[in-house]
């Protein structure tokens, strides 16, 4: 069992830091800051998201994992909000 | 495992610091303040990664902070760069 | 061959990168957010010190609180049109300045290698305190920031105090009494007030949790009152609240409260315990808790008055 | 090279970075984030005698770090302040030099 949770936590934290470096690369490459804007939201979501995911079976008490579960939640709710605000200003200082 | 865990936190960290060129070159203050959120999202991933590898207690705390705070700067720094649509009127 | 180290080794040298570029940066903007990034990798610095607590407050306040006052701050400075600010030293005072600064960075890079072994400690100290009559708190920064070094941590509450009326006191004479300016005049985004409306009472929250879970973990009176005084301004900022006058009554009471409930405290200390700053055996415990509620009531409100600057006069009672 | 001696090779190097920005830039709010750095070196330094110092069954030792909870507090209301007079100066003197070259520019450019 504990050696299934392992693989899970593995798998699942292997795939956030892809999306971390895959976000990373987006800001790099991308040749405007609105497609950079869209790499970034990658790495905030699936990202951490995935590492939360394969530490919760880790974790030492369910509280704990819920505290995970909010970390994730608040970037997201923080994410998705200034990527909307940021492409605004960035709109804007097309016009 | 935990090896592997903390490799990973490794990673995060590095990428993050490669992300951070891209404060370094801007070209404008949106793409330095999203090379500043990546750092935010990539740093507490690597915190809660190092945390639960060497069994630091009470880092699920730091991480709710973090978030928080990551969160109320960014609001800051966006109401600085949107500053210029009429911001004069009260 | 341990990965960790090799992890400590990264973020050390990211944390030193990030500080030269907040130096090196050109316009002030990019320096602060070089900044509140340093303030976050240093948090994961002190959690490699087995300092979850120093992590909390150097991320409230290094990161986050005092990355939002220089911003602010520079937002104000652009509207007063006061953007020049002289030439700098020339190449020579710049050499000059750089090699005593590498000095001094040497001299204590030195003494740091150079600490004693054995290592002087006071942890049996606050152990005692942690674990003296009826206290029985888990955390030993509480029981050493309340117990053991009570006076200091009442002093620094008044330095706060002192802070905010020093800002207060350099406004406009004919101002005294009204409102410090918003920290944001224009009328916000909606992303921006579903932003606010979601995070700050979640935030509040996790203030809350993390004052009181603070007595046995990581956490206490002031990370709670620094991220409830975040919240406070994320409010303010999408203009859902408007900063109070500052001859308001109830803004006064909050924010002498802290300061005014330890000394309370103390001074029956020394009539029912024997000596100041003593607690009643039995009682310590509760009283600390309420003493710390106190203080984060406190520190809640000073943190946001500070931001949020001298009263301006112009905003309407 | 063990944890904490890094820690502290990072304080020493940062107060040295800080001190070098508080001599070299001209601007008030940059002299004041120098000045935040040199502030943080130093509590790193106490960072590393907290953890050096572990013993009676934690890990640290809480007296250090206790103070250096206090010290950022008092940082921070420190810097509060000095922004509320740098922006005092920038009022009363329509710019922020601290040169007193400068300031006798500003003297002859008000009209009085």
């Amino acid at each position: 069992m504990s050696v299934l949770a392992d693989l899970f936590s593995l798998a699942a934290v292997g795939a956030g830091v892809f999306f971390f470096i895959a976000g990373t690369a987006g800001l790099l490459r991308f040749p405007d800051s609105l497609t950079r804007l869209h790499a970034l939201s990658k790495a905030d979501n699936l990202g951490l998201g995935l590492v939360v995911l394969g530490l919760i079976p880790r974790a030492e008490n369910p509280l704990a994992a819920l505290k995970l579960v909010v970390v994730w939640a608040l970037v997201l709710l923080s994410g998705a909000s200034t990527a909307q605000l940021i492409g605004r200003v960035l709109r804007r200082g097309r016009e | 495992m935990n090896e592997i865990l903390l490799a990973a936190a490794g990673l995060i960290v590095v990428t993050v610091a490669v992300g951070l060129a891209r404060i370094l070159r801007g070209p404008d203050d949106a793409d330095r303040l999203m090379a500043v959120q990546l750092l935010g999202t990539g740093g507490i991933a690597a915190l809660l990664l190092t945390a639960s590898a060497t069994r630091v207690p009470g880092v699920d705390d730091v991480a709710l902070g973090l978030a928080l705070l990551a969160a109320f700067a960014t609001m800051a720094f966006l109401n600085h760069l949107d500053a210029g649509e009429g911001d004069a009127e009260p | 061959m341990s990965v960790l180290p090799l992890l400590d080794i990264g973020l050390a040298l990211l944390v030193v990168a990030v500080a030269a570029w907040t130096i090196a940066a050109r316009n002030l903007f990019a320096s602060v957010l070089g900044y509140v990034a340093y303030g976050l990798l240093l948090a994961l610095v002190w959690v490699r010190l087995h300092a979850p607590d120093i992590a909390l407050t150097e991320a409230a306040v290094g990161g986050g609180v005092t990355g939002v006052l220089l911003v602010t701050a520079g937002k104000r400075l652009d509207a007063l049109k006061a953007t020049r600010s002289g030439a700098g030293p020339g190449l020579r005072e710049r050499i000059v300045a750089g090699a005593l600064s590498a000095l001094v960075a040497g001299a204590l890079a030195f003494v740091v290698a150079s600490l004693p072994t054995p290592a002087p400690s006071l942890a049996p100290q606050a152990a005692a305190a942690a674990a003296g009559p009826g206290a029985g708190l888990g955390n030993p920064i509480t029981a050493v920031l309340i117990s053991y070094r009570a006076f200091d941590t009442m002093l620094e509450k008044i330095v706060l105090l002192l802070a905010v009326l020093g800002i207060w006191s350099v406004g406009a004479d004919d101002a005294w009494g009204s409102a410090p300016a918003p920290l944001r005049r224009a009328r916000p985004d909606g992303a921006m007030v579903l932003l606010a409306r979601i995070l700050a009472p979640i935030g509040a929250l996790i203030g809350v949790h993390i004052f009181w879970v603070g007595a046995d973990a990581p956490g206490g009176a002031f990370q709670g009152g620094a991220l409830l005084a975040a919240m406070w301004m994320v409010a303010m900022m999408a203009r859902l609240l408007e900063a109070p006058r500052i001859g308001s009554r109830a803004l006064r009471l909050a924010l002498i409260s802290g300061p005014a409930v330890f000394l309370t405290v103390g001074l029956a200390g020394n009539i029912l315990a024997g000596s100041f700053f003593a607690f009643p055996p039995g009682f310590a415990k509760p009283l600390i808790l309420f003493i710390e509620a106190f203080m984060v009531l406190s520190v809640a409100v000073a943190l946001p008055m500070m931001v949020a600057g001298p009263p301006d006069g112009e905003s309407k009672p | 090279m063990n944890p904490s001696l890094l820690a502290g090779l990072v304080g020493a190097a940062l107060v040295g970075l800080g001190l070098y920005g508080l001599i070299a830039h001209p601007h008030p709010l940059r002299k004041l984030l120098a000045f935040n750095l040199v502030g943080s070196g130093v509590f790193l330094v106490f960072g590393v005698v907290a953890r050096r110092g572990a013993a009676a069954g934690y890990a640290f030792d809480p007296v250090p770090q206790a103070m250096v909870i206090t010290g950022i507090v008092v940082a921070f209301a420190a810097s509060a302040l000095a922004v509320a007079l740098i922006l005092r100066l920038a009022v009363a003197g329509g710019d922020v030099s601290l040169d007193p070259q400068a300031s006798g520019r500003r003297d002859d450019g008000e009209a009085e």
